[in-house]
């Protein structure tokens, strides 16, 4: 019975692993049988899990995204539509292989697979309970933004292969948007760090679990970049510029049909919940939640979070407009920048005195959880108001109600250029009110 | 079979002359660029290599040495790029064989 | 450093790293030449983790293969389409020369010597030391390489900046 | 010392997702800036006004549901209001009103479209647009219990409309008119403060008064650059002589002010469509026309075609998309010797140039969506 015990012990799926490496150790195997065997187990795992997830969730996305519109979505395939998906990815299979003439052809092939890879492989460092996970690395943070960042030549080579200006224009975007997100992006993460003073995925796990807090709490400013900067990294409205439908028709994949938009379909999917993921991990306590943990199994706890944060950009996705390029760079680099950096400076200051104070947790957790809110809360909004958002004035404008015919009502709104050729708007209106 | 510091040291020598060789011989800017890295690489190869095997009070010391290397050539790369669109811009071409005029 | 695992990453990953560079010189496309770059990239960053030079690895990975690589396509994409591919200049030979005879010279130098070895582990925990050394023993080094990445970014945006909105700031 | 940089050409259709329809817009682009921008027609061109002078002026009504098919009851009125003119025949009271409640409640539901589908081109990944088509539904339920059809109308009729509406119509449009104040709401307060929608619109395709005047353009595009011009009240027909509405301007002349417009109209519809079913006069629905007794000599024509007499009229509506004008010239016979329509989609496109000159793709996108085009009527 020792034996069978940990099999069924399902709270943690990594100790019926440990017990099945016990007996090939037993068996007297060499020593990388059991190394490789747990490698095999996990990648699979993992792969299983994430091929299956994405399956359902673009049934479920479909599905709410339906809700919200007022749609029904997908019925037909199968019990409510569920095997919608499968019969997806059948006919994605069954396509005829189209490559543009002009395409670079090894290139356009490489593409969807080079893009495919790095996303599989964030889920290696991440905890999916206290035992599952594949390599607990030393760098795990900065291994997730250094895997991350492989996408970025992935995008690029997909858009310039493709030979199709559409596919240009958005691997541009998609490049200019993730080298500047990416800095946001590291600096959430980095106030992370600073909390729990390791890089180690499990450490900072463990650490939210020792102190029975959340980082959310103490990082709501941290999430918050890090949700945007990762909408960004996976193309979700409202920062799907670099695929945007109505503008370039699809991005840098306007050219790729058949299986090959397949992968990029699927690690759209896998990429958004590596990020969910991440968030979950780094903010949301991972598999822990206050004691849960004992009476749940662990990466319940950490999938049922998981889809819960991929669920809110599914929900963004179905109410938000697009923001412009433009505005979407000028939100990185002068709107997240800046309060990340603040942010990053806060949070050391606050970590240097808690360390030199030496005050016990039940007291300083609270109390830089506090400042760290009102700090988000304030900093948003003052400099949000600084940048001339938000304001009143930008908003809720109604149009004026007139029965006099032909009489003209004209105000340029504020910051409206005229075009290269056009008439200064407010010398219009001079001449305008001169004439009346 | 073991691996050892030999080992590596020759993949550096091998990266260095490659880099060498692209950086003297390609026609390209970004081809000669290429090669400069490639030889960065091989010589922050070489200080990690030195750092794992060899003996010293401070055997970090390698790493950080590459750490700075990595940041010169992050800001060499950014620079030397930015040049070569100047280049472009100016002279119509990127290619190294036509600018050897020493003058804009 | 005999354990079968890293012996077998050690031949893959130079086999890689070689390899692909090699291309680079080999191809004739000025983006296939940086694709294989990229390779070669990585496959150092392999060859440091071999070397349990974890933080270094990453940082490689991040930098190169994020950040300078893309900075090459992009610039591959600025200029003309006509300069796009991966031709030598007449000096192909002495080069060649020159560089097997330093190729060779190097490796000999390195085979030949007597190192003095240590006999010791790989590293546990490099990041947390790196970060020890980067913030105590080699501070001004780092505070000047800051300074260094500054103006180097401040050079790059100055340079690559349109005339017009230079004469416009003039004014 | 030059700077060079290549320009970068992109054509935007004929086949693209924003382009509503075989329209295509050639944009030389300096990185994401547009420096130069060329309209390419007539992808969509089916010959109407010359496949028209060879049918009867009766025959020709279907035609008018297929240029600008999202406002078939508009297209409809136009033409048969330029025939009545021609022929001076004055419809009975009914069907002026009808044809009033019938034109505003297309107006509404045209409107629906222009504003989901702008939200659309905005990036709201289909939701605005269904929501509206819920609306949008319901008034074409209103359409197919009056006439049969939902979307090519062909209920308005020389002289008056092709039947009358049913008893259960009036309840029904009541019970809508009860239910859109309340969606409308939502929409104003979902779309108008959407911080996002007013970043991407606020200040975009500006549109002096004098430049809209220049090129032509009317409708929601005119009004938003503040000028109140609305053929509804400076060239009244139908019955809206009789009704009580506002003219909704903007007041700055971008994309945002010809969205807020086309909402307020919207209300506007629904002030006049209350009204109208209120005041509307039982009564005959259509007037008596001159039949044609003497065909002259054995021309094969149809029977009892209407022969106008010699001449030329030009009639006008408001259309949502703006000045829906129909010029027509009789030598007598029983087919139009000339017709002409002044389709607002097209001369509103004109102005296409000047405003997207100058500004990012995205922003070209959303001004073609403000422009709220139909290419069956750019093309005709």
């Amino acid at each position: 019975m020792t034996f069978l015990a940990p099999w069924y012990d399902l709270r943690d799926l990594g100790n019926a692993v440990q017990a099945l490496l016990d007996r090939i150790r037993d068996w007297g195997a060499p020593d990388w049988v059991p190394y490789a065997v747990s490698s095999l187990i996990g990648a699979v795992g993992i792969l299983l899990w994430v091929v299956l997830s994405v399956l359902a969730f673009i049934w479920i996305e479909r599905r709410v995204v339906a809700l919200m519109q007022n749609r029904i979505g997908p019925n037909r395939v199968g019990p409510a539509g569920l095997l919608q998906p499968v019969a997806d990815a059948l006919k994605l299979l069954l396509k005829e292989p189209i490559t543009p003439r002009d395409a670079d052809r090894i290139l356009f092939w490489m593409a969807p697979i080079v893009i495919f890879i790095p996303t599989l492989v964030i889920f290696a460092v991440i905890p999916f309970g206290g035992r599952m996970v594949l390599a607990d690395l030393n760098v795990g943070v900065l291994f997730l933004i250094a895997i991350a960042t492989i996408n970025t030549p992935a995008v690029f080579l997909a858009g310039w292969s493709s030979n199709n200006k559409y596919a240009l224009l958005g691997a541009m975007r998609t490049i200019a948007m993730l080298i500047s997100y990416e800095v946001v992006q590291v600096l959430a993460l980095l106030a992370v760090v600073l909390f729990a003073g390791s890089m180690r995925l499990g450490d900072i796990v463990a650490w939210q679990q020792h102190y029975n807090v959340w980082i959310v709490f103490l990082q709501p400013l941290g999430i918050l970049a890090y949700i945007i900067s990762g909408a960004v990294e996976i193309n979700r409205s409202p920062t799907d510029i670099s695929e945007a439908e109505s503008e370039i028709v699809a991005g840098y994949h306007t050219e790729y049909g058949g299986i090959k938009f397949g992968f990029f379909y699927q690690a759209e999917y896998m990429a958004g919940f590596a990020i969910a993921a991440i968030i979950t991990t780094l903010y949301l306590g991972g598999y822990t939640a206050w004691g849960l943990e004992k009476w749940v199994p662990g990466w319940a706890l950490f999938l049922g979070k998981l889809y819960a944060v991929f669920f809110i950009y599914i929900w963004s996705r179905g109410t938000l407009p697009r923001l412009r390029i433009d505005q979407l760079m000028s939100f990185a680099w002068k709107f997240l920048l800046p309060l990340s950096l603040v942010n990053v400076a806060l949070v050391g200051a606050e970590v240097l005195v808690w360390d030199e104070t030496g005050v016990s947790a039940n007291v300083a957790l609270p109390i830089i959880g506090a400042v760290n809110l009102v700090f988000c809360l304030v900093a948003v909004v003052a400099w949000a108001r600084l940048l001339g958002h938000g304001a009143g004035r930008q908003r809720g404008r109604r149009a004026l109600l007139t029965k006099e015919v032909g009489v003209i009502h004209f105000e340029p709104a504020e910051g409206a250029s005229p075009g290269p050729a056009g008439i200064p708007a407010a010398q219009a209106l001079r001449r305008r009110s001169g004439q009346a | 079979m073991s691996v050892d510091l030999e080992h590596y040291l020759v993949v550096g020598a091998i990266l260095f002359a490659t880099g060498l060789y692209l950086a003297l011989a390609k026609r390209n800017f970004v081809g000669v660029l290429m090669g400069i890295e490639l030889m960065f690489n091989a010589a922050n190869l070489t200080f990690v290599a030195f750092s794992r095997f060899v003996q010293s009070d401070d055997p970090l010391s390698g790493h950080v040495f590459v750490i700075f290397a990595i940041t010169v050539a992050a800001a060499e790369a950014a620079t030397a790029l930015a040049l070569a669109v100047l280049l472009y811009r100016v002279r119509d071409t990127i290619d190294v064989d036509r600018i050897d005029l020493l003058r804009w | 450093m005999d354990d079968t695992g890293t012996v077998i990453a050690f031949w893959l990953l130079a086999v890689i790293t070689v390899g692909s560079a090699l291309m680079i010189v080999a191809v004739r496309n000025l983006i296939h030449a940086v694709v294989f770059m990229m390779v070669s990239f990585v496959g150092i960053a392999g060859l440091y983790l071999t070397l349990s030079a974890d933080f270094v690895a990453v940082t490689q990975v991040l930098l190169y293969v994020g950040a300078i690589s893309v900075l090459m396509l992009f610039a591959i994409v600025l200029t003309p389409g006509g300069s796009r591919d991966n031709a030598e200049t007449f000096l192909r030979l002495p080069a060649l020369a020159l560089t097997v005879l330093l190729g060779a010279t190097l490796a000999y130098v390195a085979i030949d010597t007597d190192w003095s070895l240590a006999d010791r582990g790989g590293f546990t925990d490099t990041a947390s030391a790196i970060g020890d050394a980067l913030l105590g023993k080699y501070v001004l080094p780092f505070e000047i390489a800051s300074v260094l990445l500054l103006a180097a970014m401040i050079g790059a945006i100055v340079l690559v900046r349109p005339e017009a909105s230079i004469e416009e700031a003039e004014e | 010392m030059t700077l060079k940089s290549e320009p970068f050409v992109v054509n935007l259709g004929p086949q693209h997702p924003s382009t509503h329809g075989v329209f295509r817009l050639r944009l030389t682009l300096d990185g994401e800036r547009i420096i130069d921008a060329d309209m390419v027609m007539g992808y969509l061109h089916r010959s109407m006004e010359k496949l028209a002078e060879e049918r009867t002026y009766t025959q020709n009504i279907p035609f008018t549901d297929r240029t600008d098919y999202l406002a078939a009851m508009t297209g409809n009125l136009a033409y048969v209001m330029a025939v009545e003119k021609l022929m001076g025949i004055e419809p009975p009271e009914r069907a002026l009103w009808l044809r009033t409640i019938m034109s505003e409640l297309q107006r509404f539901a045209s409107h629906c479209m222009a504003i989901g589908i702008f939200a659309n081109d905005c990036g709201a990944w289909q939701t605005p647009v269904m929501h509206m088509f819920r609306d949008r539904e319901k008034i074409l339920d209103l359409f197919e219990m009056a006439c049969g059809a939902r979307l090519t109308l062909n209920y308005m009729r020389i002289g008056g409309v092709s039947r009358d509406i049913p008893p259960e119509f009036i309840p029904a449009a009541r019970k809508l008119m009860q239910d859109l104040p309340r969606r409308l709401a939502e929409y104003e307060s979902l779309l108008l403060d959407n911080e996002i929608i007013v970043a991407r619109s606020r200040g975009i395709g500006v549109l002096t008064p004098e430049e809209a005047m220049a090129y032509s353009v009317s409708g929601p595009l005119l009004r938003a650059s503040g000028v109140a011009w609305d053929i509804r009240t400076a060239d009244p027909y139908a019955a809206y002589d009789k009704v009580d509405f506002d003219i909704a301007v903007g007041t700055s002349g971008d994309v945002y002010d010809r969205f807020v417009v086309r909402l307020a109209e919207m209300r506007q519809s629904l002030r006049i469509l209350e009204q109208a079913l209120d005041m509307m006069p039982s009564g005959p629905i259509h007037a008596r026309l001159p039949t044609a007794t003497a065909q002259p000599g054995d021309a094969p024509v149809a029977p009892l075609a209407l022969r106008p007499p010699v001449g030329e009229a030009y009639a006008r509506i408001e259309s949502p998309r703006g000045e829906l004008g129909f010029y027509l010239v009789s030598d007598g016979g029983p087919a139009p010797f000339r017709f002409h329509i002044r389709s607002p989609s097209f001369i509103n496109l004109s102005a296409l140039k000047k405003m997207t000159v100058g500004v990012t793709v995205a922003d070209a996108i959303v001004i073609l969506g403000s422009v709220d085009i139909v290419v069956g009527e750019v093309d005709r």
